[in-house]
């Protein structure tokens, strides 16, 4: 057993057995589906037996694709935490889904279920590569796995969502990321993710700072503005693709990137002594604001969630450009305490969706009395992602906060509170509404038959509002987990 | 009176066309000690042909060089030349080595010419004939 | 005993082979006996030439530079065949494509070429294999010219032979320009046979130092350099291919899109660098100079033409000459590293490029049609046929574990090594034209539903016969393989590269 | 027909004889060789029907040729005179020429010996007659006065026996 | 005396030429390409002797068959508009 | 041998003289029908002339044999295309003459 | 100077009036003598390489010892016939197109074909 | 100037005129039959500079040949002139570059004749020197392209053959109706 715990990469592995597991029985939905579950299950299982031996140490090179070019995993802290939500999310997200995909009668289930698990398979080799070109590799894979799951409509909207999601995604990537990689490995000789970095002493400072302007708009799935777009056209996706994908897999694999690319290939230390991300902090920063403002001007309640989730990832990228090792802890958490509470959002969605087929915010009238349930976790969420306690949200908002004062950002800790301010501004007023607001005519019309969306659809929801209650009390041995990173 | 119209043409036609015959083998056979050789050989036996198309017609010149049998040796050329290279490999020599044909180097130079240069004639005037055969037949469909 | 004659062997198998296949008996109505057989010929000799070019890579492997003496009369006096790393690399690309395509080929010539015409369809493809793989080995300058001529004769010939009416215009434009090349680098080895006396391509080499103030051997470098970009479709040279390409039967395009251009641009590195030398290219000429930007305006231009095509073996021939522009481009950093990543391109390309217009033989072969609006709802009626698109489509793009990628990072690393972020820029742009392409198939494939213009046959599966697409899924996996594996694609590249610069 | 084709056989191979200079075996017997095969495709070809008869037509020939010449030069002489005089003399005209007694043959050795005199050249022939165009009235009242027709006619009339077959 | 001879060849046949250039129907160009074939063929003969390698002759022979079998396949299909009709009108 | 030479120089005189003179009047002459005439003197007396005394400038009798292969040669196909192409040139004149009636 | 580049140049002049027949001229057949005379050109340049000074044409004989250079020969006979080979193959596509199109000038053609993209052209035409 | 020099430049300077009428004219019988008169000078040009093989095959086949070719041709097309033109300016400037290209390569070029230039004195010496003794016959060229490079005539004759077979390809047969297949087919599958 403790040999094939050697193996961490078998969690790439697992979810690929799952999605053939899923082709073979197409034919069968009852089986397809729970075998879905089981994979994900048995993945989370799996993933979490590493707890404790991340900073061990541990590295694999499957094989050498050419010099500079190889497939290579390790665990480490950052990483494992990331597989550890992914996986804990898809189970989740999974049950959701199936709740979801009934109840709205969606077409090509079984290509539902097996990109999906091909995406968590993509997010799996995200989170163990142990060098760029590993992470690129499957940065690139997960963008194509999800393609499909966007465009499962397969109608004009879907396409032209689908055309701003890939051109976007794999533009930037194949334009700025490999260029950066390309450079890096030109550089440095090497391309692996080592604790403080690689380039230190192998570039000089302006090529710092374009390296690193090529690698934070080259991850475009951190959505910096300007190349911010595919997310909200990614909204055409059912909704536990947004759920899982847009709050979980995609959008944090790129955060993810973001992090380890500033803590294992530059270096906290050398990012701050060359200044190199002295611009993208302000780029950062700027889309914060501005996404929130936007978010602010959206009535379709997924489109305000993606500027929303577009603006809490700059949040991540703020921290990892403030280059101060509590504000990158900050960042890093933030994946974590933000994945949960957008995810519960999207959930809350997609439960109205299946409930009452409303999309646009404006429709909520008096929803909340309908859907208590749903709301209740709705308004958890929503507190936990603004970042008051006692939800786990406002953990990573105060080690943002505290490594903006450190840094003597004065600046950006203002910008924070603006944030902070806007995050109010865009996200209460659903919950009031749902709650308060007397019911408009469409839920007059179809009051006596409005009810909570399906059990599979609901507890998830819950389950997740519950968990940003529950994790806010068990930050110090999260904090243990990742402080070896960040803090020496 | 048909006939006697292009009587002239027919008269020097019959004349000319065993004596290019000949010409043209002559050519094939002197191109050690001339001009001349397989190419031009063959292009001279093609050129009597067509003339004898151009005065007799094309389907009268087909009775005596059929195209299903020109079309063969199209090929038969080539693979002479080709073959007398394959022959040459399995006598111990490089590709096309004439020396190894006979057991006098000269002997085998002047036996692999002389085949070469008969291959390429064959394949220049069947190729010559058959492209004058498909225009025309082209021309008059 | 033939084991010493691999080299000869190499071009002569299918020489021969082209007048036995003429040969065969004539189809008649209901006799396909002459045909099928013709078709095996041709499928039996592409394998023999395949695993000719295999047991050669083995031996220059092993023993470096095979010399072979035609007519057994020493060079320079006699015509030599000269095979090493580059020249083995090149044959083995284009024999493999030959067999992939010619196992391919049964049930797509049947249906495009009329039926008396299949033995000698045959017999112009063995001919146009011989005269590629002909250029490729020999050593002898002015033997280029002629195995090139046999090599383009047959191709204009088989691009005259598609069904639309554009085939012969295009197949005669490509005549007049081919020919046009032809005759410019027949006047460049004339010139260089004035100076040197020799048309041993080793022989010129050694000779050519001491020219290097004459002016007659620039000409004579700019004529053959003009010459080969016309048979390479360098652009603004470029204006025969996409028609070609575009109307030739399918099985052909298939074959020329992979090989031909690729042994074009295998005689510019054989000139460039084993004629010439790097120094003298480069430095001497300056070389790169021109062809820099010329590779930069092919990448952009063609790339963007691409997008806007309807018909999708024109847009992919568009791309064929933007993918050309990747290839000179590598050559044109004026380095080592440059030139190995466009030998490499060349290599990955021809696999990419083969696999998806043999993807488009499939649907020629079931609906007759290319026009990206006939690919709506495609991805349903022929699955494994359009996930090979898509999957050979993403090498085209560059993205990771494909072929496609690995040429790509080589010529970035090669671009960013001379600080070129013109080229990096245009290297990478490219690929994000690429992706608008593909994608336009993809879309069309999965996102759109077919026109209705007959319900009844529209949603009946119509998947391609497996002889065509066990190959084509070859050429798939094979763009995974090198983009996974890179050792002999780039090492033998790197090999090749490396014993020809100085 | 085999008698035909030894007998052409034998002609041509003297041409070849003349032609080749080089008196080697191997050379003979190809040469022997391509004179059959030439033989035995002009039988096929169907060239020997007339070709028999215009050989032995040509050995009449030594009789005839000087006068001809002579007719050659004078009429070479006449039109040289006019196309290098500065006024261009000349009064084109075109006339028929009996020629109904003449067979095949003969008809085309008098078309073609008007044409090669200078002055004058055949049109056009008809199964009676030959179209000539003159240059000049002299020259054609010289051709009507027949002397070269005659003469023609002589040079058949003595081989017509053996044209029967 | 080659020479000479040579050199006024040499003029008829830049004159003949003027006359195919000129016209003005395609009769007088075949009838001037016709004896330039005449000239050519004396042309060659003359440049036998004249670098005394007589032996060449063999040129001058084939010119005079291709001039022949050129101008007669223009006239073809100058009347019939095809060169391998049976001309059995 | 002295005679032969001259008789040569004679010969070749005459013959570029005729053809000369034959080309001369295929410029001047003023149609196609009477440029005929002119095209004639250098397919007859002039080849005639300059093949004749090229036979006499040589002993080899093989050149002499081909020379006279030449002469024949010429004299059998010069006047069958002059002819043909009269004649063609002949009947196109008709029809068109009868088409503008 | 003139004397000794006098073949080269007017050989080249020659060239370039072929060269430019080929791409000036709009009719198809005349495209493939300009070819034709184009390359008959190259040849000229070619042997006139060739020539030595004093030499004679590359047949041995008794009393000469000054030959030309033979092997140009060699080259351009090869060369001529590949050009007839393109010439036959040229002009039967010409065939071809001209009972495609109806037409053999380039022109003409172009604007049908740019009629027919603008139609759209399911492959059979 | 000697005989051959006179010879060779008139003939050059008749190949200029008669290449000046061949641009300018557009009859193409008239076309066709000037380029035939082209080649008979070239062939004329060729025997003065010594190459009678090719003197006699440029006869045979530019003269010949490619003129019966032509006008098989022409039958087909009938004696269709050019209608239309196109723009001169891209042409001009295409020839002009390239013959100030090749002008420029001439300026460098060993004299022409001139018998101590690199082309005399390496490889050919030894076809004229040794094809005596290891060929057996006189004609050098017939021995260089029959034997010393044989394989370029076996090429050549390939050449030939490829031509057969595509005008073969071309001008044989019926043209099969690309649509009346695909409908076939399709029923096939259906
Ligand atoms: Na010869
Ligand atoms: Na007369």
């Amino acid at each position: 057993m403790t040999e094939l715990l050697q193996h961490f990469e078998l969690a790439i592995v697992i979810p690929l057995l799952g999605s053939l597991l899923v082709l073979l029985f197409h034919n069968y939905p009852q089986l397809r589906e729970a075998t879905s579950i089981f994979v994900a299950v048995i993945l989370f299982i799996f993933t979490a037996q590493f707890i404790g031996s991340e900073n061990q140490d541990i590295s694999h090179t499957l094989f050498t694709i050419t010099p500079g070019l190889s497939l290579a995993f390790h665990i480490e802290p950052l990483g494992l935490m990331f597989a550890l939500l992914a996986s804990s999310l898809w189970i989740i997200t999974t049950v959701y889904s199936i709740g979801y995909m009934r109840g709205n009668k969606e077409n090509n289930q079984t290509r539902f279920y097996l990109f999906f698990a091909l995406s968590i398979a993509a997010t799996m080799g995200i989170a163990f590569a142990a060098n760029l070109a590993t992470l690129f590799i499957f940065y690139e894979a997960l963008t194509l796995c999800t393609f499909p799951l966007v465009t499962h409509k397969q109608n004009a909207d879907a396409q032209s969502g689908g055309r701003t999601y890939l051109g976007i995604l794999l533009g930037t990537s194949i334009v700025f990321f490999l260029t950066a990689i390309v450079i890096t490995w030109l550089q440095a000789g090497s391309l692996n993710f080592i604790p403080g970095g690689i380039l230190q002493g192998n570039i000089e400072k302006t090529g710092a700072i374009i390296l690193f302007t090529l690698f934070m708009f080259g991850i475009g799935k951190a959505a910096l503005m300007p190349f911010h777009r595919w997310l909200p056209a990614a909204m055409v996706a059912p909704t536990p693709v947004s759920a899982l994908l847009h709050a979980v897999a995609v959008v944090k694999a790129g955060v993810f990137s973001v992090l380890k690319v500033t803590v294992y290939i530059f270096g906290i230390d050398f990012v701050t002594t060359q200044n190199a991300s002295t611009w993208i902090l302000w780029i950062a920063v700027a889309t914060m604001l501005i996404s929130s403002v936007i978010a602010l001007s959206k009535d379709n309640f997924k489109a305000r969630l993606a500027y929303s989730t577009i603006s809490q990832l700059s949040y991540i990228v703020i921290g990892a450009a403030l280059a101060s090792p509590l504000a990158a802890l900050g960042g890093a958490l933030h994946i974590v305490t933000h994945a949960f509470g957008k995810i519960t959002l999207f959930f809350c969605a997609g439960a109205v969706y299946t409930a009452t087929k409303f999309t646009q915010i404006s429709q909520f009238d008096g929803l909340g009395r309908h859907m208590p349930f749903t709301f209740s976790a709705y308004l958890v969420a929503t507190i936990s992602i603004i970042g008051l306690p006692p939800f786990v949200g406002s953990w990573s908002k105060w080690f943002l906060v505290e490594g903006s004062i450190n840094t003597e950002n004065y600046l950006v800790l203002i910008a924070f509170g603006v944030s902070t301010l806007l995050n109010c501004a865009y996200l209460l007023p659903i919950a009031l509404r749902a709650f308060f607001k007397a019911p408009g005519n469409e839920i007059n019309d179809w009051a006596p038959g409005i009810k909570e969306a399906p059990l599979a659809c609901v507890v998830p929801l819950c389950i997740t509002a519950l968990a940003t209650l529950v994790m806010f009390f068990f930050i110090q041995p999260i904090y243990e987990f990742l402080a070896p990173v960040f803090i020496k | 009176m048909s006939k006697k119209r292009s009587l002239i043409l027919r008269e020097v036609c019959n004349l000319i066309v065993p004596a290019v015959l000949l010409y043209a083998f002559y050519v094939q056979f002197h191109g050690d000690y001339g001009p001349g050789g397989g190419f031009q050989a063959g292009v001279i036996f093609a050129a009597a042909v067509i003339l004898y198309a151009l005065v007799y017609g094309r389907e009268k010149t087909q009775q005596i060089f059929p195209a299903s049998v020109v079309r063969y040796f199209i090929s038969i050329g080539l693979l002479l030349y080709a073959s007398v290279g394959v022959a040459s490999l399995f006598m111990g020599g490089n590709y096309l080595d004439y020396n190894v044909l006979s057991h006098n180097p000269i002997h085998g130079q002047h036996l692999g010419i002389f085949l070469i240069e008969l291959g390429v004639g064959i394949t220049v005037a069947a190729v010559m004939i058959m492209i004058f055969y498909m225009l025309d037949e082209y021309a008059s469909r | 005993m033939l084991s010493q004659h691999l080299a000869v062997l190499q071009v002569v198998v299918p020489l021969i082979c082209a007048p036995l296949c003429a040969l065969l008996p004539l189809a008649k109505p209901g006799n396909k006996l002459g045909n099928n057989l013709a078709w095996l010929l041709a499928t039996l000799v592409s394998l023999t030439t395949f695993i000719i070019a295999l047991l050669l890579t083995k031996e220059v492997s092993l023993h470096g530079v095979i010399s072979y003496q035609l007519g057994g009369w020493a060079p320079p006096w006699g015509i030599e065949y000269r095979i090493d790393h580059l020249s083995v690399y090149v044959l083995l690309i284009v024999s493999a494509i030959a067999s992939i395509t010619m196992l391919a080929a049964r049930k797509s010539v049947e249906q495009e070429i009329a039926h008396e015409k299949i033995s000698l369809f045959y017999s112009a493809f063995l001919l146009c294999l011989t005269g590629l793989l002909g250029i490729v080995a020999t050593g002898d300058a002015f033997n280029i010219f002629v195995f090139l001529e046999i090599s383009s004769l047959s191709s204009y010939a088989l691009i005259a032979l598609g069904n639309n009416r554009k085939a012969l215009t295009a197949s005669y434009q490509y005549l007049i320009m081919g020919t046009i090349g032809a005759t410019f680098i027949l006047i460049g080895v004339g010139l260089l046979y004035m100076l040197t006396g020799t048309l041993n391509i080793v022989d010129l080499q050694a000779r050519v130092p001491e020219l290097l103030s004459s002016r007659t051997l620039h000409a004579a470098f700019a004529f053959f350099t003009v010459g080969i970009s016309l048979k390479l479709a360098l652009l603004p040279l470029h204006l025969w291919l996409p028609n070609a390409y575009a109307y030739a039967p399918s099985m052909i395009t298939v074959f020329l899109s992979a090989t031909a251009t690729k042994v074009s641009l295998y005689v510019l590195f054989r000139f460039f660098f084993g004629l010439f030398s790097n120094e003298i290219t480069f430095e001497e000429f300056q070389l790169d100079k021109i062809l820099l930007p010329l590779s930069i305006l092919a990448i952009l231009i063609a790339s963007s033409v691409a997008i806007f095509q309807d018909n999708i073996k024109r847009m992919l021939a568009y791309s064929s000459v933007a993918q050309i522009g990747y290839m000179t481009l590598g050559i044109s950093l004026a380095t080592k590293s440059g030139s190995i990543a466009g030998m490499l391109h060349l290599f990955n390309h021809a696999l990419i490029k083969g696999g998806l217009f043999l993807a488009m033989a499939c649907i020629v072969l079931r609906t007759g049609s290319v026009q990206l609006k006939n690919f709506a709802g495609l991805g349903k009626r022929m699955p494994w046929t359009m996930a090979a698109i898509l999957l050979l489509g993403l090498g085209l793009i560059g993205v990771p574990s494909t072929a496609g990628f690995i040429s790509k990072w080589y010529l970035l690393i090669a671009a960013l090594e001379q600080n070129n972020w013109l080229a990096a820029a245009v290297i990478v742009g490219g690929s994000l034209l690429a992706i608008i392409y593909i994608w336009k198939i993809v879309e069309y494939a999965y996102l759109k539903s077919p026109t209705r213009q007959s319900d009844k046959y529209f949603n009946e599966r119509i998947e391609a016969p497996l002889q065509m697409l066990i190959p084509l899924w070859l050429l798939v996996a094979a763009n995974f393989y090198f983009g996974l594996k890179t050792s002999f694609s780039y090492g033998f590249a790197e090999t090749a590269i490396n014993n020809l610069f100085l | 027909m085999l008698i035909r084709i030894f007998i052409a056989s034998v002609v041509l191979f003297s041409l070849w004889l003349l032609l080749s200079g080089h008196f080697v075996p191997l050379l003979l017997s190809l040469g022997a060789l391509s004179c059959v095969f030439v033989a035995w495709v002009s039988e096929k070809l169907g060239l020997f029907s007339s070709n028999f008869s215009t050989l032995k037509l040509n050995l009449k020939l030594p009789k005839f040729l000087p006068w001809f010449f002579i007719e050659v030069v004078k009429s070479n002489l006449d039109v040289s005179f006019r196309i290098l005089h500065p006024k261009l003399p000349i009064e084109p005209n075109i006339m028929t020429l009996d020629a109904s007694r003449h067979g095949d043959l003969a008809t085309a050795v008098y078309a073609n010996c008007i044409t090669l005199t200078p002055g004058t050249y055949s049109l056009n022939l008809d199964s009676n007659s030959i179209e000539v165009h003159s240059l000049t009235k002299a020259l054609a009242d010289d051709l009507k006065t027949g002397e070269m027709g005659k003469r023609i006619l002589a040079l058949e009339s003595r081989s017509t026996f053996d044209s029967a077959n | 005396m080659f020479i000479a001879a040579t050199i006024a060849i040499l003029v008829v046949m830049l004159i003949i030429l003027l006359r195919a250039a000129l016209g003005p129907t395609v009769f007088d160009r075949i009838l001037a390409i016709n004896t330039f074939g005449t000239a050519t063929v004396l042309l060659i003969a003359l440049f036998g002797f004249l670098t005394d390698r007589p032996d060449f002759m063999d040129i001058a022979l084939l010119y005079a068959l291709i001039n022949f079998i050129s101008t007669i396949a223009v006239l073809k299909l100058f009347r019939y508009g095809n060169l391998g009709k049976t001309p059995s009108e | 041998m002295q005679i032969m030479s001259v008789l040569g120089w004679i010969l070749l005189i005459l013959g570029s003289f005729f053809c000369l003179v034959g080309s001369i009047g295929l410029v001047r002459l003023p149609d196609f029908y009477t440029r005929v005439h002119a095209a004639s003197i250098v397919d007859s007396l002039g080849a005639i002339l300059i093949l004749l005394g090229l036979m006499t400038q040589t002993q080899d009798p093989i050149v002499i044999i081909k020379l006279v292969f030449i002469l024949f040669f010429m004299m059998l196909t010069g006047p069958t295309a002059v002819h043909a192409l009269a004649r063609a040139a002949n009947l196109t004149d008709k029809e068109t003459k009868v088409d503008n009636h | 100077m003139f004397a000794d580049y006098y073949n080269y140049w007017v050989a080249i002049i020659l060239m370039m009036l072929g060269f430019y027949i080929v791409i000036s001229d709009a009719n198809l057949i005349k495209k493939i003598i300009g070819l034709t005379i184009f390359q008959t050109s190259v040849f000229i340049l070619f042997i006139s390489m060739g020539k030595v000074e004093g030499g004679t044409a590359p047949i041995l004989a008794d009393g000469i010892t000054t030959y030309s250079n033979p092997l140009p020969h060699v080259l351009i006979l090869t060369a001529i016939v590949v050009g007839v080979a393109t010439t036959a193959l040229g002009l039967a596509i010409i065939a071809r197109i001209h009972r495609e199109y109806g037409t053999i000038d380039e022109n003409i053609i172009h604007a049908q074909d740019e009629e027919e993209y603008e139609d759209d052209d399911e492959a059979a035409s | 100037m000697d005989i051959n020099t006179i010879i060779d430049i008139s003939l050059l300077t008749l190949l200029a005129i008669t290449a000046v009428i061949l641009l300018r004219l557009h009859n193409l019988l008239a076309v066709v039959l000037l380029s035939g008169i082209y080649s008979l000078l070239t062939a004329g040009l060729f025997v003065s500079l010594d190459a009678v093989d090719v003197a006699f095959t440029e006869a045979a086949v530019g003269a010949g040949l490619t003129t019966v070719l032509l006008l098989g041709a022409i039958a087909v097309t009938g004696r269709e002139q050019s209608v239309t033109r196109h723009s001169r300016i891209l042409p001009i400037a295409v020839t002009t570059i390239t013959a100030a290209a090749l002008i420029y390569g001439t300026l460098d070029m060993p004299k022409f004749a001139d018998p101590n230039a690199p082309i005399h004195t390496h490889v050919a010496p030894r076809y004229i020197e040794k094809s005596g003794e290891e060929i057996g016959i006189p004609n050098i060229v017939t021995s260089v392209l029959a034997s010393y490079r044989g394989y370029d005539t076996l090429g050549e004759v390939t050449v030939v053959f490829t031509a057969a077979i595509g005008v073969m390809l071309l001008l044989s047969g019926s043209r099969k109706s690309k649509s009346q297949n695909v409908k076939k087919n399709v029923d096939k599958n259906e």
